[in-house]
């Protein structure tokens, strides 16, 4: 009997409400104080195709999916041809009892519950829709879980969708829960029982950048759909009369970013989001506001390429790219959260950066952090401070000729000059994309072009000195182990699948560190050359088919990791592919 | 009260001598000073063009951003501020070649600002290639052969797209370029105003003289500017008779009409230390 | 004789059941049966979008590529093999949105080339954001207040824009649809079809009765397809009644009459070995 | 006396046929068997601003500008006062008569040469813009060259303006050389002598690259005018109907590339051209010609950066970008030819591979190599041979069947699968930017990507494979010095200075080797690490801010050079300054 430990799963084709009953499940879960951690894969089209969503709930904070499957909820037969390899001993289906099981298409281990879906919807008067409800309610019933918190969840889930819906979807969920209980043994192995603890919320990384956002003060918000980035679009719009904010789904990707650059040159914080391919539309605009000076934040939501490439999965293939894109050399802050925690946080940060320094900042996401959603403890608004940088003095401006422009890009020794927006009397000037001088006239001059350049490169100099060095840690986020046997260096989202392979390397008695690179520039060149001066064995590990961050590590500091684990296929990784790999990098290198 | 003098800048225009955007400049400060508008009230957007240094020899606020996409830059500069008024000025080539895509949809938008094209039927910066409005034939450096399709037609296409004040006016006639700028800024909506400027070193053909020869004005023709087929009728009058001043203008909500986020306050104006995502947060839990 | 089945693929199509792109598919087959060309001299050139998927599910030559750029690909395909039928297929995004600066340039450049716009007023392949078709008002998961701006019409804009044949179907018609693709590819020239296209999964507004009840055919209305401006009104027509079928037809020469390096010889099959380059050495001498 | 070795400017304002007068110059010097390298000044602006070109005329080959002018004429007096500082001792001034000189403005060592312009193109009756013409006859006379070939220049260059304007030009310049001989004594330190041997070419970077283009079967050209790269599309344009090529100017850079990519497929050699920022809106289309697997050769001429920068002169600041423009991994092969002659011949070499590995090869030039001029020998069409690659072989399309796809994305060893195009029978298959099975099918298979991703990739192997290693050079080309105080690595037009400044160095007792780098991708790692490895010192020469090129390098070989001899005001390297930065790195470390 294993309680609270387990990995549901649901599939079907598209378009059968999967990701919503997933989400029900998961946030049932979570307001009973149990932790989640979902995964949802969907093709690149919207109904028909096969959709899977995997929930992992347990009493303890979890940071990804895991092998093995407890309980599946088989909306159509394909889902158990599929997924049939992942279950475990003693591990059910749930499944349409009009769908024929030979005996051999399924291991002896597996408890199978067939359920009579269309008799009961008829039985209960709902429409077909709602047979993934009464999937749930069976499944709650097999795990023995409260069904009381299942449809409070619903209720609040479809309040805005009036009295009837959630009556409906509630009765269609009782009537699966009660045939399970009328029907079957309560034997099933697998258990959930709620802790008594609050509930935390559920959220993907695109939530939480969000709520990043809004609390960041982002007035402007313009982007044009492109996955895995339009949830971005879609909550900002959203949230959009709630919090005073201006959302544009724009002509195409180019617009969205010379939009943002419009808005924060006017003094309004900005934000825009895409993926590798509008990312692509958008280079000429990012080198723009690199030369203009002005604050934009970009979210880079990863996808596998190249070009159209596999749209709906994950990939962490545009490293060098953000690091890279458009032409000459200009501050290219790049920040890469690893979790939804640093979703929230970093994506205020990136705000501070983009308007401290006047300087667009990116914030590489990928598929996985963006979509699947983690229960996480409600964040603190108050930790990262609004800092809006160096407006002009007003002093200054008074002082300043009617018949000049304003020095807005005066030479400073940390290269940052004083800030003026339309409006400001005596604050004039034009911000150019040509090279200019300190008061933003077009110069050709050496010496300014030279000054010029050096100022916005100190920038960078600047910035990178307020950075703290990352820091290494053991398993669990204790102190790095003194004697480690490996150190793995990642960024991004991979951060949730090392640190469970860590827990099972540390049982395996490998001791293991962890260096997150959070700052993809400035890199901390310094942390980890060190690390990998001192470390027994390092590795990397990456959602890539190159290696791209192993290729930074050598160019910024010479040296090669021992071991690039990589993984191309579009899906994340699991703990114990990392585990395996690194258990082979420490016994046999 | 606004003088010319407070917009004038130390540096001359680097222009050509002779090039039609100096009269375009003088109109467009003639304007300003009309309106009486303060120069830090102004925001001059541009793309990349001899028509897109504006900016930099005008005493307001610039952006001289990239080449096409200076209305998305104005758009965003307006619905941050709406207290500002905002230009987009440039060439043919950014704005109706490279531009194409943003051009129409601002069209569509009726954000309240002006949009003027220095037309000059040729990509003066690059010294002299064709343009979207170079006419059929015409021989350029990079057609020396000819330019085989027909040129864009500005005014139909803005006409098409949902523009609500959509004017033609020549650089070489300061005075009526001057009035139907301030015609574009009064108009509460998205204002177009596309510019005959003559380019004196890589078009010889559409010359002052051409122009001069061929412009005659709607307005002292008693042109019905509220008649959606009849301006499009206007508008594909070409050759011996060419119309300018105002073809179409029509009143209807501006984009930052329907935005009760703005309603108040500019978004720029609007404190963001004080924002309170708990009720946010909650519904996630 | 080209049958049917020698333009079906194994697999089937995976949008949506009822998706109206299954009809238009089936018409686009039926023309080219109907037109009887090899399928091996097609090209079916598209970008990303639920629509831009036409190619895989037809057994011609294809080119799915990115979102918004089939036009340019579809134009240098045509011009390096002349030989060719090249078709041009997408969604309203993809052509209107994102894609407008290359609808625009190609409706003036007259290539005998045949464009076909699945438009489903919506992004469907993204879930349901709103398009530059979407009516003002409507709400999507982009505009939750409301789309603000109005939308595009993509008729008379094609018309503005110097298209030859423009026209516009119903993918719930399949007959009427054939019937206006032979047509479109039979014109000599750029021929533009904008195909009203129901998505069951994410507009429930325009649907297939929606349409039903408000299309009205052109031709048999005995509309004039010479006449521009009558072309133009026509094209302003929306609501209650819509009119389908053939807005503007007019015989000019095509981008390619006008290419005497393709004359004789496609480019593609012109032979490059043998190229001869010191005349031009001298040149330099 | 010094004798077939000097350096001519002229300068005046935008507009004033600048440069049509010093390519009358540098033809006539070429004409007389002496080589010539030509550089010239411009700001981003049509008329009035400063324009400036320098001929450097020797007897030998020569690869840069270099310090010291000996003759200048100065159309303005704003021309003496930019550029007098350069003028060496003896050298002559050409102005008009009417500009008053103080005597302390110019150095005493300086003779001046004043000329009544207005007077004498009154006199022989032509119009005013033919002053440059009497002032460059005046300068022939000076240096006492042959006035017969200068004729003949003009008659050459003026041939399709008719005979009317010929004999002006003339007359004009005969003028400019009577009033020198009759007026001025004839004892000017600096003479040019024709050699009797045959002229070369005089071209630049870009007519070579067209050139090539030609040569290899370019058919299809499709660009959007962008300095330094828009002489190439005139030169392409100019040519369409000689060589029945379709020149497209196109509506945007997104267009031409997509363009570009619709007549590869369609089985057509073509090409685009473009600089940084147009680079930028390519960069999707990019990504999509790699995975389509479409051919497509792209000339990035770069310019000074971020943004529109300084657009009219020239930079090296784009080399990272190149290598990771567009979102994945994907087979990127980068060339960069360092002076004219490679122009020509690596311009061919990249169709080929272009079509041999089926994907985009990216030709990285700068302002530079693509606008000064040099003398050069007439190129050898015959040297690189066309390699069209594999198309499907007729037997396996007889084969297949009617209802499939053709396998036109086959595994294979080597990476490269047999193409098809339209209009082959049973070559059918659709081209997908979603990743695609053997058949060109969308698929989302685990399998089928991991296998796609690797096919692709092998594809660089094999080029790799196929690539020599590149050579170290000593002086003047001659083998490398076993015993080298430092070896030089550089990519691209920073090769000619460093050719000039190795001869400066070599004088100085100094011996230097020199590692070219003309495929940035695949990087010949193997050999820069040899040589990181054995040279005593190292040093990169680029034209950019931060050595990008030095970072490469660390990259592929964890070795950092000894010195990054860096330059980013928009100026080419002067060898002097080469010289100077790499005593000081030999003797100083
Ligand atoms: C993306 C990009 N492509 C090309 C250019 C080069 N460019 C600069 S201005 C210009 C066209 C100028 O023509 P137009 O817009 O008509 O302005 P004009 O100079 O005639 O006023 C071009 C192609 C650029 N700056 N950016
Ligand atoms: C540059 C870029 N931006 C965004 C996307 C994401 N995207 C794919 S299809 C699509 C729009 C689909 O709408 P439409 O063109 O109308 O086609 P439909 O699916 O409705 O047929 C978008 C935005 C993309 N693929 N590339
Ligand atoms: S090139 Fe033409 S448009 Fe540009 S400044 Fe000169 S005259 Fe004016
Ligand atoms: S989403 Fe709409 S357009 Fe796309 S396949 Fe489904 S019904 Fe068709
Ligand atoms: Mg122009
Ligand atoms: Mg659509």
């Amino acid at each position: 009997m294993a309680i609270n430990r387990l990995t549901w799963k649901i599939g079907g084709k598209a378009g059968e409400g999967i990701m919503a009953t997933g989400m029900i499940f998961s946030q049932s879960c979570s307001r009973g104080g149990l932790h989640v951690y979902d995964i949802s894969e969907y093709p690149s089209l919207i109904k028909g195709g096969h959709n899977n969503l995997q929930v992992r709930v347990e009493d303890r904070e979890i940071f990804s999916q895991v092998k093995g499957v407890n309980i599946l909820i088989a909306l159509n037969k394909e889902t158990i041809l599929l997924h049939k390899g992942e279950l475990v001993n003693g591990a059910g289906i749930i499944y349409d009892s009009s769908e024929v099981i030979e005996p051999k298409e399924i291991n002896d281990n597996i408890r199978l519950y067939p359920i009579p879906f269309n008799n009961i919807i008829k039985e209960i008067g709902v429409q077909g829709i709602m047979k993934n409800n009464v999937a749930l309610g069976a499944s709650i019933a097999l795990i023995d879980y409260d069904f009381g918190i299942v449809g409070e969840v619903i209720k609040d889930n479809f309040k805005r969708k009036g009295d009837k819906i959630i009556d409906e979807n509630t009765r269609a969920a009782k009537a699966g829960y009660d045939y399970i209980k009328n029907n079957f043994k309560n034997d099933f192995e697998y258990k959930l029982e709620k802790t008594g603890k609050p509930g935390r919320m559920v959220l993907t990384g695109n939530d939480a950048i969000c709520m990043g956002a809004i609390n960041a003060g982002c007035k402007f918000y313009a982007a044009y759909p492109m996955t895995p980035a339009s949830s971005i679009l879609h909550f900002m719009a959203a949230q959009e009369r709630r919090f005073n904010i201006v959302v544009k789904h724009t002509e195409d990707e180019i617009s969205a970013i010379n939009m943002a650059i419009g808005a924060g040159f006017t003094g309004v914080r900005a934000m825009t989001g895409t993926s590798g391919g509008g990312f692509c539309l958008m280079t000429e605009g990012y080198g723009l506001a690199g030369m203009l000076e002005v604050p934009v934040v970009i979210i880079l939501s990863m996808r596998p390429g190249p070009s159209t490439g596999l749209p709906t999965w994950s990939e962490q293939g545009d490293l060098k790219f953000a690091l890279n894109a458009s032409q000459g050399d200009f501050p290219r802050p790049v920040l890469v959260p690893g979790d939804i925690e640093e979703s929230f946080y970093l994506t205020q940060v990136a705000f501070n950066i983009a308007e401290k320094y006047q300087t667009p900042v990116i914030v590489l996401s990928d598929k996985n952090l963006a979509e699947n959603h983690k229960s996480t403890d409600k964040f603190d608004p108050k930790k990262v401070t609004i800092d809006r940088g160096s407006y002009a003095d007003p002093a200054d401006l008074a002082a300043s000729l009617d018949t000049t422009f304003f020095k807005r890009y005066k030479y400073t020794e940390n290269g940052i000059s004083p800030r003026t927006i339309p409006g400001m009397k005596k604050g004039i000037y034009t911000a150019s994309s040509d090279e200019h001088d300190e008061e933003g006239s077009i110069s050709e001059d050496i010496d300014v072009r030279i000054k010029m350049m050096q100022k916005r490169a100190r920038k960078m100099d600047t910035l990178a000195k307020e950075l703290k060095q990352p820091e290494l840690v053991g398993s669990q986020d204790t102190d790095a182990n003194a004697d480690a046997d490996i150190t793995i260096i990642a960024a991004g989202s991979t951060k949730g699948p090392i640190k469970e392979a860590m827990i099972l390397l540390e049982k395996e008695g490998i001791k293991v560190n962890f260096l997150q690179i959070v700052y993809l520039n400035p890199f901390p060149s310094e942390k980890v050359a060190e690390v990998l001066g001192s470390a027994k064995k390092t590795a990397v590990v990456e959602n890539n088919f190159s290696g791209q961050l192993a290729d930074i590590i050598k160019e910024k500091t010479g040296k090669d990791v021992d071991k690039r684990v990589l993984k191309y296929d579009g899906r994340p990784f699991y703990p114990e592919e990392i585990f395996t790999a690194i258990k082979e990098v420490v016994t046999h290198g | 009260m606004v003088k010319m003098t407070d917009l004038n800048v130390i540096d001359r225009p680097n222009w050509c001598p002779g090039c039609g955007n100096f009269g375009i400049l003088i109109a467009l400060k003639g304007a300003i000073v009309e309106l009486n508008i303060e120069p830090e009230n102004v925001a001059m957007i541009s793309g990349i063009g001899c028509s897109g240094k504006v900016p930099h020899w005008i005493r307001t606020y610039g952006l001289h951003g990239i080449h096409g996409r200076a209305l998305p830059v104005a758009t965003a500069v307006k619905l941050s501020n709406n207290g500002l008024t905002v230009f987009t000025v440039g060439g043919d080539g950014d704005g109706y070649g490279i531009g194409m895509c943003h051009f129409i949809h601002t069209m569509r938008r009726n954000i309240d600002m002006t949009y003027i094209v220095h037309n000059n039927m040729i990509y003066g910066l690059t010294t002299g290639q064709t343009s979207p409005t170079s006419e059929k034939g015409v021989r350029t450096k990079s057609t020396p052969s000819g330019v085989i399709e027909v040129p864009v037609n500005p005014i139909a296409l803005a006409i098409s797209a949902g523009a609500t004040f959509v004017a033609r006016s020549f650089g070489g006639d300061v005075k009526h370029l001057q009035k139907t700028i301030v015609a574009a800024v009064k108009h509460r909506g998205l204002s177009f105003v596309d510019v005959f400027q003559p380019c004196v070193s890589f078009n010889n053909v559409n010359t002052y003289d051409w122009y001069k020869q061929r412009v005659y004005d709607l307005q002292a023709a008693g042109h019905d500017t509220t008649d959606k087929i009849k301006a499009f009728t206007k508008s594909q009058e070409w050759g011996e008779h060419i119309p300018i001043g105002i073809f179409y203008e029509v009143l209807s909500p501006t984009y930052e009409d329907e935005l009760p986020q703005i309603k108040d306050t500019p978004l720029v104006k609007q404190l963001i230390d004080n924002i309170d995502i708990s009720g946010l947060m909650d519904d996630f839990t």
